[in-house]
């Protein structure tokens, strides 16, 4: 019934919503990574943080390049498709400049994560891990019994994860209005979810919109206010990540950076400029140029209308 | 605004004031709607509603009929699908207030929305639990609105506990989130239970109603607050919050 | 990719894909209920069917009262807010006709039920049931002990929930492809985990639409057609319950079913006139006649379209 | 079209004709979307690709670089969420072929793709299981092509074991849905495995590949069939349609 404004910049939301030591959860599965958050805890200089990341990609690479993450719970570290993550690597394969805690789960380990976490269960179960060595690495994978016959009638085991409720989760959509009512398309992942499971939750997107907009289509929200504690308008938030329908994904830079992460001084030059070298994340898009954002502009395809029907 | 006061906005009126300073309620329909909406408009303006259904911040156009009306679903702010408002929702702790209905309820807020009699061979077969158990489970408090006070509706022994409180949960080794039923209210006044291991307590009663009515209408021996205060009758202004903006059709108030 | 054209007539999915015996799961929250479907079961006299549905209100009675049922899963077994169904009170209370076994969930028991058997699961957990009488007359509310220490440090116990996987589900939505491609809007309850935890899956829609139609926003399709095995098209197949923006609810037969069904006379000459003495579901459209619908006309809401976007 | 054959183009002609008969195909991009568009245009008509990210009956406008691709959603007949996709189509049993890829592969058919070396001080960190986990132990079969075909990735102990066959569950008393790894295409020919407690067995060599060269490039006693098919080359139209209709600006195939 009451609208609250949420709204914030996003220094003011990192400042307010992500501290030294936290679990942060980054989601976004491929589209829409907060990739600007990412470089606003780069620029605030976090410490010691524990990220939760399904695919720990690029902006993870820089989040550990700049020496604020500590532990890391993902299930896959790898730049897309497109090669390598350098400061991973190092990290975790000669501790250079620092070791890394890692957590390894497969995806659909992180997806039941966030599933337990977010319907506050302690533990949820899954057909995966039978035979695998990921148990033997990772204590958290654990058993249970099923207190019904198996289909064979004898009693049936079954790998189970336990819950993760992050510090904060901080999410990238399309738009949202003023009190957090945020609407998102195409890949869709595991945002909702990741939200429901943390105790502050921070939504970046492309626009906020007007209370009418998200209104007039309410299945379309995903993620409803009361579940939202920050909404900051940041657009093309997502970069190098695509956002559907408002630009598209920029994969020259993806991979670029297997042979930038590749160089420990290379990758701290790239961070100087691009990200401790900006105030924020407009003054990112501004160097990168108008040329360079017409080359990933997307033309349109709408979708159809549906009628939600009013009382005659 | 002369016309006689009904049981239902009495109850309505009640019900909404103990929503003072509390922020996400889960409402069926019906008298919880009422009592939000005029908390909304009264002494709670940053209430939100989340419905049964799956409606989180509704704008409807008129007071619904249920709590699938399509009219709270056209600009409503989300709509959520059923194992989201279930699982992340109520169960992952964001509901402060569930409001629940019985036909039997004990001295510690335990529920039957089952049966009369024996469950196998009831002689009232009633709906059953709908969400009520996850209700009680997961809200942080829950309020309980019952039109009838008699022995029968406020039994020393349940026919069958559909719905159980938190003391009888505990008991089996299961700690619920919240504290189960905290305010009982109905014809005669209301009944409080702050927390865990406390016994329903009569803590006021409406006008002209005295504490020995309220005992003899309840079927176990009703411990009484210190003090009993009386509920003070709706104002004209409630009244016509009421009756003119949250109900003039008088969908519930008829 | 292949577009497989899986339209046919009610009388033929229902002949189909519904056999005496079965396990039967009509879902649909209060909206969007699959009503056509059941009388066509009446209408075709299966027996000894198990029917599985959150909300058993007037087409369960109904179809109770056809002699079509002999066992009901379900959480809330009334007519809505509007009273009693009396055929289902009889066949509990007295065995009149004929008794009826009764497996008695919560609504968020039956939820977890679907989501079980949709995702292949032995259980699954949730924190109702502590303290509950439900147990002792539903042997089927077990207990597992969690793997991971609990808040106080002690071991957890919480209950579960086995899968339900009914031989069919049917469901009704507001539209589909010829293949199955299902968009659903307004409350979408748990259809698509009823399903996905089925064998079979029926989906009744108001229209069948172009493939452009559905493809123009595929986040609208909650059902993908590989789930679906038969598509009807039959307009105002949900009445008395609504389809949002394309006709209202019809409150009016809620709160005649109350008196209807109390008498079973009463309740068989209203299947005999509107169900038995109906070929179909048209015919019953038509025999309450255009005023009649007229009333139960919405009027437009369109949601705003989304930008998909298009690669230049 | 009298370019050179590529390995890429070989892998994707040759892992197209295993897709015959074949339905619902859980893929990753690159490889697998070349085998899958093209056995659409030849052996498998009705097949349907759900991809990792979510997106089912895509239509792209062009072919797709990355399994998220922007174009494989626009235009597409559903997009669901990773619960759904993993829970209920994936583990639910919808699943008839998943592809993958992997590091190591033990005669089993279980693969490795978390590290070479020692998991807690690796000499080389890999991405690890991403859904590979899932497919495995959900999808009815498992196709795998692997580039290099040699006794490092070919070994008779995996560094790792990220992704175990049926084979490891039903040790551990696990019971996975389907029978794991059945084709495995290589640069040199494929291997295949048609059940639990079977071995991969060489069933096939490109032209030219001799069967002891495969042994010899295999890191464990390699079983061979008793009789060893000779792979049909790709075919004039497979190579036109792969080159002109499906990947006409190379983006695998360069």
């Amino acid at each position: 019934m009451a609208t609250k404004d949420k709204t914030m910049s996003m220094r003011a939301a990192i400042a307010g919503f992500v501290h030294d030591g936290d679990t942060v959860c980054l989601e976004g599965f491929t589209h829409l990574i907060p990739t600007a958050a990412g470089h606003e805890i780069i620029r605030q200089g976090r410490r010691d943080l524990t990220v939760v990341r399904m695919t720990a990609d690029i902006v993870v690479d820089q989040m550990l390049a700049a020496g604020c993450v500590t532990r890391l719970v993902s299930s896959f570290v790898g730049n897309s498709s497109a090669g390598s993550l350098g400061e991973l690597r190092r990290r975790v394969e000669s501790a250079d400049p620092a070791p890394l805690a890692f957590e390894e789960y497969s995806h659909y380990g992180m997806v039941c994560r966030y599933l337990a976490g977010s319907q506050r269960l302690p533990f949820y179960p899954l057909r995966s891990y039978g035979g695998s060595d990921l148990p033997s690495v990772n204590s958290d994978l654990r058993k249970v019994t099923s207190p019904y016959p198996g289909p064979d009638g004898e009693p049936e085991q079954i790998y189970v994860v336990p819950p993760v409720n992050p510090d904060v989760t901080i999410i990238h959509a399309q738009r949202a209005d003023r009190s957090g009512n945020t609407q998102m398309w195409g890949l869709t992942g595991v945002q909702a979810e990741a939200v429901y499971a943390a105790r502050k939750a921070v939504v970046v997107v492309e626009e906020v919109v007007a209370d009418a907009v998200i209104r007039s289509d309410p299945n379309r929200t995903l993620v409803p206010a009361h579940a939202v504690d920050a909404v900051v308008c940041c657009p093309r938030g997502a970069h190098p990540s695509f956002a559907q329908g408002y630009y598209d994904r920029d994969n020259a830079f993806y991979r670029a950076w297997s042979h930038i992460s590749k160089d420990p001084r290379l990758l701290q030059d790239w961070l100087d400029e691009w990200v401790r070298g900006t105030a924020d994340h407009a003054e990112y898009v501004e160097k990168l140029g108008a040329e360079f954002w017409a080359g990933l502009a997307v033309g349109e395809a709408l979708s159809e209308p549906v009628n939600y029907g009013r009382r005659l | 605004m002369s016309a006689p006061l009904t049981s239902s906005e009495l109850l309505s009126v009640v019900a909404s004031r103990e929503l003072a300073s509390r922020r996400k309620v889960f409402a069926g329909i019906g008298l919880p709607t009422l009592a939000a909406e005029l908390a909304h408009l009264t002494v709670a303006p940053d209430i939100e509603v989340v419905y049964e259904s799956g409606v989180c911040g509704a704008h409807p156009s008129r007071l619904p009929e249920t709590i699938a009306d399509a009219v709270l679903v056209t600009d409503a702010e989300a709509v959520i699908p059923m194992p989201m408002l279930f699982g992340c929702v109520l169960q992952g702790g964001h509901i402060d207030v569930g409001f629940l209905g019985a036909a039997q309820i004990d001295r510690w807020g335990s529920l039957n929305t089952s049966v009369i009699g024996d469950w196998g061979s009831p002689s009232v077969r009633l709906p059953g639990s709908g969400g009520g158990v996850e209700v009680m489970a997961n809200a942080r408090e829950v309020f309980v609105v019952m039109r009838r006070h008699n022995p029968r509706s406020f039994t020393g022994e349940l026919d069958f506990c559909t719905t159980p409180g938190p003391d009888r949960a505990l008991a089996e080794g299961i700690r619920p989130l919240g504290t189960g039923v905290t305010r009982v209210i109905t014809e005669l006044g209301i009944l409080a239970r702050e927390g865990v291991g406390e016994e329903l307590r009569l803590v006021a009663v409406h006008p002209g109603v005295t504490v020995d009515r309220v005992r003899a209408a309840t079927g176990w021996d009703l411990r009484v607050a210190g003090t009993v205060e009386e509920v003070p009758p709706p104002t004209w202004d409630e009244l016509r919050l009421l009756r003119e903006d949250v109900d003039p059709d008088r969908v519930y108030l008829r």
